[in-house]
């Protein structure tokens, strides 16, 4: 694997705590690499299982989805649908053939500034030996 | 093996007295065998309805187009239609109920029992024949099969020529109906998912060579979809072609199909496609194998499916097609939907 | 010209014409038949007809027409576009039947004549096919004699080979043919008289083993005209899953649908492609403003039905389809375009 | 839309030190549809804001981007500044930059390219903004509470005194709840019922409440700003505009039943009045036991006796509906059930009492009149083990929170038994001592210093009785010995739980509950009296347990939230809500299923969207199949768009 491989991350952050834990690892000035390009959206609940594929399908190396944790959502349930759909989302892709470190999720409360940071820094580094992905990319 | 004759007794009944519109069964196919489906409008030609192991076919799927074909009617024939349904068929119809496609009052349902067999698998049964062309295929009282070729009777033993779905059928006898013929046996299962055994056993990398030459096969004909009665979409959203457009569609609504995958039969697009299909069929999907059946290339999409019913049992005990009052898989959750994948 | 080729030189043979890229029919682990590259000489003789036809090669399901860019210096937009010519080296298709060399013959109308498909050109004048006539019992659905073709029809083909056993009789049709045997002159032989015999002897016995027939194909056709408002078409088409077997796998059958594919959003780039598209979707005439045309199945079947024997014969005087029995065998409800054209006959009678 | 705006923040060197803000710009005027895209040091300032506006009205732009710091910051300064140069608000969106990109990174390339990345998205997303309007609803400017104790009383009166019309709703014949069967209260020892009692006349006698007791919350519908209720008045059978309080009926009522405000230590007729400081101060017939069930004979005598003629056996349960426009729920808390703590003999035994027994016997109204006597043989009890922690913090067996008041009130039992008894000697088991609040830790030292309670750390192992005494075998964990005490009573405080009934009308008014039964706060730290559902409020134990004082809190800031909404005219609600495509729709309620607001419902076939109840969370979204359900201005295209954004380049 070439060295200066760079992985590219999507990251489906919701609006209200994984998000805002984002914007406080920032206020806090954490450092973590510049992977990940985040999409905000309200709710994990309203990550569907096709924002995942066709991250992957254009051309993504990894996709995170992060959420409140269970009991905070501020739209109340909506991580509890988002944790059932994306596990049989995670279950499938890994059925084809995908790495299962491709695809993640993580609980990052609006006060997890540094649990957000640790979870890119992770992610990056699980996807670097890995390679570019190549299975569901178009035109890889 | 039921026997159907006092179904077409009740199907005659139906058709005399006006009760349905028609009935949807199985006749004689290409070349008087195997069967294909058959609709049949007048009682006179009731008698043309068989039952054999070769009733592959799901019929619900017709469900499908009467509906359509009632929306475009401007006065419509209300009259139920009459359906002729195979237990797994028969739990098609309960999630039609449940995502309220269809009304109980819409169908008239003529269940019969599989009992202790099921549908042959085509390719299982051309192996056994090693070239010999089978005419027809009857189920003895020892519930083997009896094939009749060119050169004589070849019986069978039902396990070696079941369709894989029937050997892991869970409830081989409808579980929804008006009228039933045959008994509600049921056939002792052990290992309910026992096709996923091998692709499970294999490595990430040997999953995705198997997919990947499966999926390459792929000619995106849709006999897939187009096959299955849960893909009831007036239009697919890996299309995105506006065909459901109506008189208030506006341009905009129009404008705005996402567009998800290319239509070229791609590799990568034609994963993406049966990717979405299958995590749309999750906890819908109820095993009547009619996409591999249907599947012109043979790609084992039944796999796919199956995958997705067992990880719906396994990780969230859900069960399909039983019960139409139930929540869809992903409509619900509980407090202790496993989250060990989360950090 | 005519020849023959011992079988045992055959793959002698294929390994000579290394400078054509060569596809021959070859069985997967599931018994499905496909042509794909030849690998050394081997080639697989047992077969009956492959799943995807050869047009797939002619044909391609995906074709890119041309490639765009679209850039931005100060204020000046500039869309830059590449015609895309498919650049293939000379190829022959090994094993192809004659009613889908028949079919190519049907393509080379429709997209030859006055506005020639240059794309579909580039590709059909490099490319050699090589028949096999029909000789092993056919498949349950041939019917190629009732729509005016064989089991040894020489129509597209620039080689036909006839098995008789040990050799081949190898008929040379065109240029193309004649070069495919000169890159291996000393493996053909010239036919012994008693030879044309036998050839002819093997042709009647397979016109013979033909099961299904479809009688007056022309006079059907001409029936077709007053057709389009019968109720035939409802009754037919309520099996039809709406799916594109029948069609996708038809070897005369090359509907197709152009797309922008996009590649990049910023700077603007992709292609222009065509694919494959077919008249048994519904959304194949689906109108921007909500308007299909061909509504319901029963529209689609007829369509399918008239394109093949009326359409078709009006304005090339063929028809199209060639009798393969693809769509029979391959539909997963039984459609059976027989026994569809049957009823036809029958209609009003 | 294709022409947008795109405004780089350098924010100081806040992102201009690590972003190369010329280089974004420069790539963004590259974007498709981007036809202006400048930098500027401080976007949010005057000057910065000007350079939007003029941008706007000269490009005739249709959408706006700024790349700067959190959307969380200045959306809202962006977006007014759009619309005050005419373009409408919602049409302005931000690319967060610094907190997601320039504060986080340090390759100035890097984070660069990720900038770009970030603004190209939100361009994608701005081109399919659609332009919206707030939506608005007119608000029915009265309020509903249900629940009669001293939150739903606090709550009520709050908003009565600041000019809104109020429901108070009480299922019990008369308020007060558990407080006004209090004797005294922590840590002040003040009389519970006097300081209650003016409260509740208070309520009975305010022009602006109307009290509705002996009543149930049958159904809510409707949304924030405007509920409709339907409440089930029961029959009491008796006028209390005509009753004089005489007492006749009483004594002539032959059907005894134990009286739930004495906690079954006393009697009551099924003709009765639940305490003597009732309101309304009125007598209600209970026909749960007249007629007897035994004997199905409505005997009359009470109607016969009643000289003002104020009992009416032809009452008949009512239903009266009522339009309000904010809810406050003070459904206050039980004790957990006896039958689940027979281990300490609850229920069993006579001298083995609860918290609120104990209470009523302390109480001078109560069945002793104020004297502490044991309920099996009305001796005087010589000592006394308290139980803290009887069903809670446990669980394995029982519950697993912490009921938070038991502690104060334990030491407040042991020094009003110390204050009737002085000879005795009071002891008290106990896990912690939480003392948390203010003069509540002097309070339980007083309870050891000043009346000699012995606390004891430990669990109780077993209670039973031998010889006419309680014995208690425990553990004390400091010494680590063996205890067995020779009680002559036991007092368990047992764990608060959410009243019975509460769940049913949780269910009723569509409000979450949590893993214990109490209802769910919005937030558990941000919006702890908001409920789930907009425009409901919570107040008291119903919530969580909690003491009078924080109870009394609770109502008010309830009732101050009740009044954010009532004191406007109409509701402004955000129109980024959920959008049915009726032409992809096949009614198959999946959306509906998930909706954590129910706003979709399904109609002939299609789904619905109540905008006014969507908070546009997208669930509906991700579940629905065929795309036929999308939140404007993030729908799945706009999504799409983005994606490709952030991969592209």
């Amino acid at each position: 694997m070439a060295e200066d491989y760079e992985p590219r991350i999507v990251a489906f952050l919701c609006k209200w705590c994984s998000s805002a834990g984002s914007d406080l690892a920032g206020v806090s000035r954490m450092e973590y690499p510049p992977n990940v390009v985040p999409i905000q959206v309200m709710c994990s609940g309203s990550v569907s299982p096709l924002y995942v594929f066709s991250a992957f399908n254009k051309g993504a190396d990894g996709v995170l989805v992060s959420g409140c944790h269970p009991g905070d959502c501020h739209y109340i349930k909506g991580n509890y649908y988002a944790r059932r759909r994306l596990n049989l989302v995670k279950k499938l892709l890994e059925y084809v053939g995908l790495e299962p470190q491709r695809f993640r999720m993580s609980w990052v409360s609006a006060a997890e500034g540094t649990k957000y940071t640790q979870v890119i820094k992770d992610f990056v580094k699980d996807l670097k030996p890995l390679g570019p992905q190549t299975k569901l990319r178009r035109n890889p | 093996m039921a026997k159907i004759e006092d179904l077409k007794e009740e199907a005659k009944k139906l058709l005399r007295e006006g009760k349905v519109k028609y009935i949807i069964g199985y006749g004689a196919g290409t070349n008087g065998w195997p069967a294909a489906p058959l609709f049949i409008k007048k009682p006179e030609d009731v008698d043309k309805l068989v039952w054999d192991p070769t009733c592959v076919h799901n019929l619900v799927r017709f469900l499908v187009d009467e509906k359509r074909r009632k929306s475009r009617q401007k006065q419509p024939d209300k009259r139920p239609v009459g359906i002729i349904v195979k237990g797994c068929d028969s739990r098609a119809i309960v999630v039609l109920l449940q995502e309220k496609f269809i009304d109980r009052n819409d169908v008239y349902i003529l269940g019969v029992s599989c009992e202790k067999t099921g549908v042959v698998d085509d390719a299982k049964m051309s192996k056994k024949l090693a070239g010999k062309k089978a005419k027809t295929v009857q189920v003895d009282a020892q519930d083997r099969f009896v094939i009749t070729t060119e050169d004589g009777k070849v019986e069978v033993p039902a396990e070696e020529l079941l369709a894989a779905r029937c050997l892991e059928c869970k409830a081989n006898f409808p579980v929804i109906y008006d009228v039933l013929s045959g008994e509600k046996t049921k056939r002792p299962l052990d290992k309910p998912f026992g096709s996923l055994e091998k692709m499970e056993s294999l490595s990430a990398g040997e999953r995705w060579s198997f997919w990947r030459e499966q999926l390459d096969k792929c000619i995106r004909c849709y006999a897939c979809r187009s096959a299955c009665p849960m893909c009831y979409c007036d239009e697919c959203v890996v299309d995105s072609i506006n065909l459901a457009v109506t008189a208030d569609t506006t341009a905009d609504e129009k404008a705005r199909r996402t567009r998800w995958i290319q239509r070229s039969a791609e590799s990568s697009e034609n994963l993406v496609y049966h990717l979405v299909r299958a995590i749309h069929l999750a906890g819908r999907c109820i095993d009547c194998g009619e996409c591999e059946r249907a599947c012109p290339l043979d790609i084992p999409l039944r796999l796919l499916n199956k995958k997705l019913e067992k990880e719906a049992k396994e990780l969230f005990g859900y069960e399909v097609g039983f019960d139409a009052a139930l929540p869809a898989l992903v409509s619900c959750f509980r407090d202790e939907d496993p989250q060990d994948f989360i950090r | 010209m005519e020849k023959t080729l011992a079988k045992k030189s055959f793959p002698q043979w294929i390994k000579k014409l290394d400078s054509w890229k060569v596809y021959v029919p070859r069985k997967d682990g599931e018994g499905r038949w496909d042509y794909a590259e030849a690998q050394g000489g081997e080639v697989g003789l047992d077969f009956l007809q492959t799943t995807v036809p050869p047009k797939k090669i002619l044909f391609p399901q995906r074709e890119v027409f041309l490639e765009f860019t679209k850039t931005l210096s100060g204020n000046r937009e500039t869309l830059e576009v590449n015609e895309v010519l498919p650049e293939i080296s000379p190829t022959v298709i090994i094993g192809v039947r004659p009613c889908e060399a028949r079919a190519a013959w049907m393509l080379d109308e429709v997209f030859g004549g006055e506005f020639r498909d240059v794309y579909y050109w580039k590709r059909r004048d490099q490319v050699a096919l090589v028949g096999f006539a029909c000789t092993t019992p056919p498949s349950e659905n041939c019917f190629c004699t009732s729509v005016e073709g064989s089991p040894h029809s020489e129509v597209g083909l620039d080689l036909l080979l006839t098995d008789l056993g040990e050799r081949f009789y190898v008929q040379s049709l065109t240029a193309k043919g004649e070069k495919l045997i000169s890159a291996a002159k000393e493996l053909f032989e010239d036919p012994k008289p008693e030879v044309k015999k036998h050839v002819k002897a093997v042709q009647a016995e397979a016109e013979k083993k033909i099961k299904r027939h479809l009688k007056d194909a022309r006079p059907i056709a001409a029936k077709l005209e007053g057709m389009f408002d019968s109720p035939l078409w409802d009754e037919e088409s309520m099996s039809c899953l709406r799916c594109g077997i029948c069609t996708y796998l038809c070897p005369s059958c090359h509907c197709f649908d152009i797309n922008d594919e996009l590649e990049n959003p910023s700077p603007l780039r992709g292609q222009r492609v065509r694919t494959w598209d077919t008249c048994q979707f519904p959304d194949f005439t689906m109108h921007s403003s909500g308007h299909n045309p061909r509504p319901d199945k029963a529209s689609r079947l007829r369509q399918r039905l008239l394109h093949k024997f009326q359409y078709f014969v009006q304005v090339y005087d063929k028809f199209m389809c060639v009798g393969c029995g693809r769509c029979i065998t391959l539909c997963p409800v039984g459609i059976d375009i027989i026994k569809v054209l049957d009823k036809v006959r029958e209609n009003g009678a | 839309m294709k022409r947008t705006g795109v405004f780089i923040c350098h924010c100081g060197i806040n992102i201009a030190g690590t972003v190369d803000v010329k280089k974004v710009a420069e790539e963004l005027a590259k974007h498709p549809g981007v036809v202006h895209s400048e930098d500027y040091v401080y976007m949010c300032s005057d000057p910065g804001q000007n350079l939007i506006e003029q941008a706007i009205k000269e490009k005739k732009l249709d959408g706006v981007v700024v790349a700067c710091c959190s959307p969380n910051l200045h959306e809202t300064t962006f977006r007014n500044a759009s619309k005050r140069a005419g373009l409408n608000s919602f049409r302005c969106e931000i690319a967060n930059i610094r907190e997601q990109c320039s504060w986080v990174h340090k390759d100035k390339l890097k984070a660069t390219q990720k900038a770009t990345k970030i603004a190209r998205s939100i361009v994608e997303k701005v081109r399919q903004n659609d332009s919206l309007d707030a939506l608005s609803v007119p608000v029915t400017r009265r309020a509903l509470v249900v629940g009669g104790g001293i939150a739903g009383i606090q709550a009520s009166l709050d908003l009565a005194n600041s000019g809104f019309e109020v429901i108070l709703v009480e299922k019990n014949p008369s308020i007060g709840g558990h407080m006004i069967q209090l004797s005294e209260t922590f840590p002040t020892l003040d009389c519970s019922q006097c300081i209650l009692t003016p409260k509740m006349v208070e309520v009975s006698k305010h022009p602006m409440i109307k009290l509705m007791t002996y009543s149930e919350v049958q159904d809510v519908s409707g949304y924030v700003g405007n509920f409709k209720v339907k409440i089930l008045k029961k029959p009491t059978y008796v006028d209390p505009a005509k009753c004089t309080l005489c007492d006749e009926c009483t004594k002539v009522c032959p059907i005894v039943v134990p009286n739930e405000f004495d906690l079954g230590l006393t009697g009551r007729r099924a003709i009765y009045i639940p305490s003597p400081q009732a309101i309304p101060a009125s007598y209600t017939l209970d026909d749960k036991n007249c007629p007897d069930p035994f004997t199905t004979i409505a005997c009359g005598k009470c109607a016969d006796v009643c000289k003002p003629k104020a009992i009416d056996y032809d009452q008949k349960p009512q239903i009266i509906e009522e339009e309000v426009g904010a809810i406050i729920v003070a459904t206050g808390f039980d004790l957990y059930d006896k039958e689940h703590m027979a281990e300490y003999g609850l229920g069993k035994y006579a001298d083995v009492l609860d918290g609120l027994q104990f209470e009523r016997l302390c109480s001078a109204s109560g069945p002793t009149n104020g004297q502490i006597l044991r309920p099996s043989d009305h001796k005087e009890p010589k000592e006394v083990v308290f139980i803290q922690c009887s069903g809670s913090r446990d669980p394995e067996n029982h519950c697993a929170y912490c009921s938070k008041i038991c502690c104060m009130y334990t030491a407040k039992h042991a020094m009003l038994y110390k204050h009737h008894v002085h000879d005795g000697q009071a002891y008290i088991f106990y896990i912690d001592i939480r003392s948390g609040g203010k003069g509540y830790e002097e309070f339980v030292q007083r309870a050891v210093e000043e009346d000699g309670v012995v606390y004891l750390r430990g669990k109780v192992s077993k209670v039973f009785e031998d010889k006419g005494k309680i014995i208690v075998w425990g553990v004390d964990t400091l010494t680590g010995k063996s205890i067995e005490i020779a009680a002559d009573m036991v007092v368990l405080a047992q764990a608060m739980r959410p009243s019975v009934g509460a769940q049913e009308l949780a269910k009723k008014l569509k409000l979450a509950l949590d893993k214990d039964g109490f209802l769910a706060e919005a937030h558990p730290k941000l919006r702890p009296v908001e409920s789930v559902t907009s425009g409901m409020f919570l107040a008291g134990a119903a919530q969580a347990p909690k003491d009078i004082p924080e109870a009394v809190a609770q109502a008010s800031g309830a009732a101050a939230k009740a009044i954010t909404i009532l004191s406007q005219e109409r509701l402004f609600h955000s129109p980024t809500v959920a959008k049915v495509f009726n032409n992809l729709c096949t009614g198959c309620g999946m959306c509906v299923a998930v909706c954590p607001y129910d706003a979709l419902t399904l109609k002939d076939g299609k789904v619905e969207v109540n905008e006014v109840l969507c908070e546009g969370c997208g669930t509906c979204t991700a579940t629905c199949l065929r795309s036929a359900i999308q939140v404007k201005n993030i729908t799945q295209q706009q999504v799409a768009e983005m994606i490709n954004a952030c991969l592209g380049g």
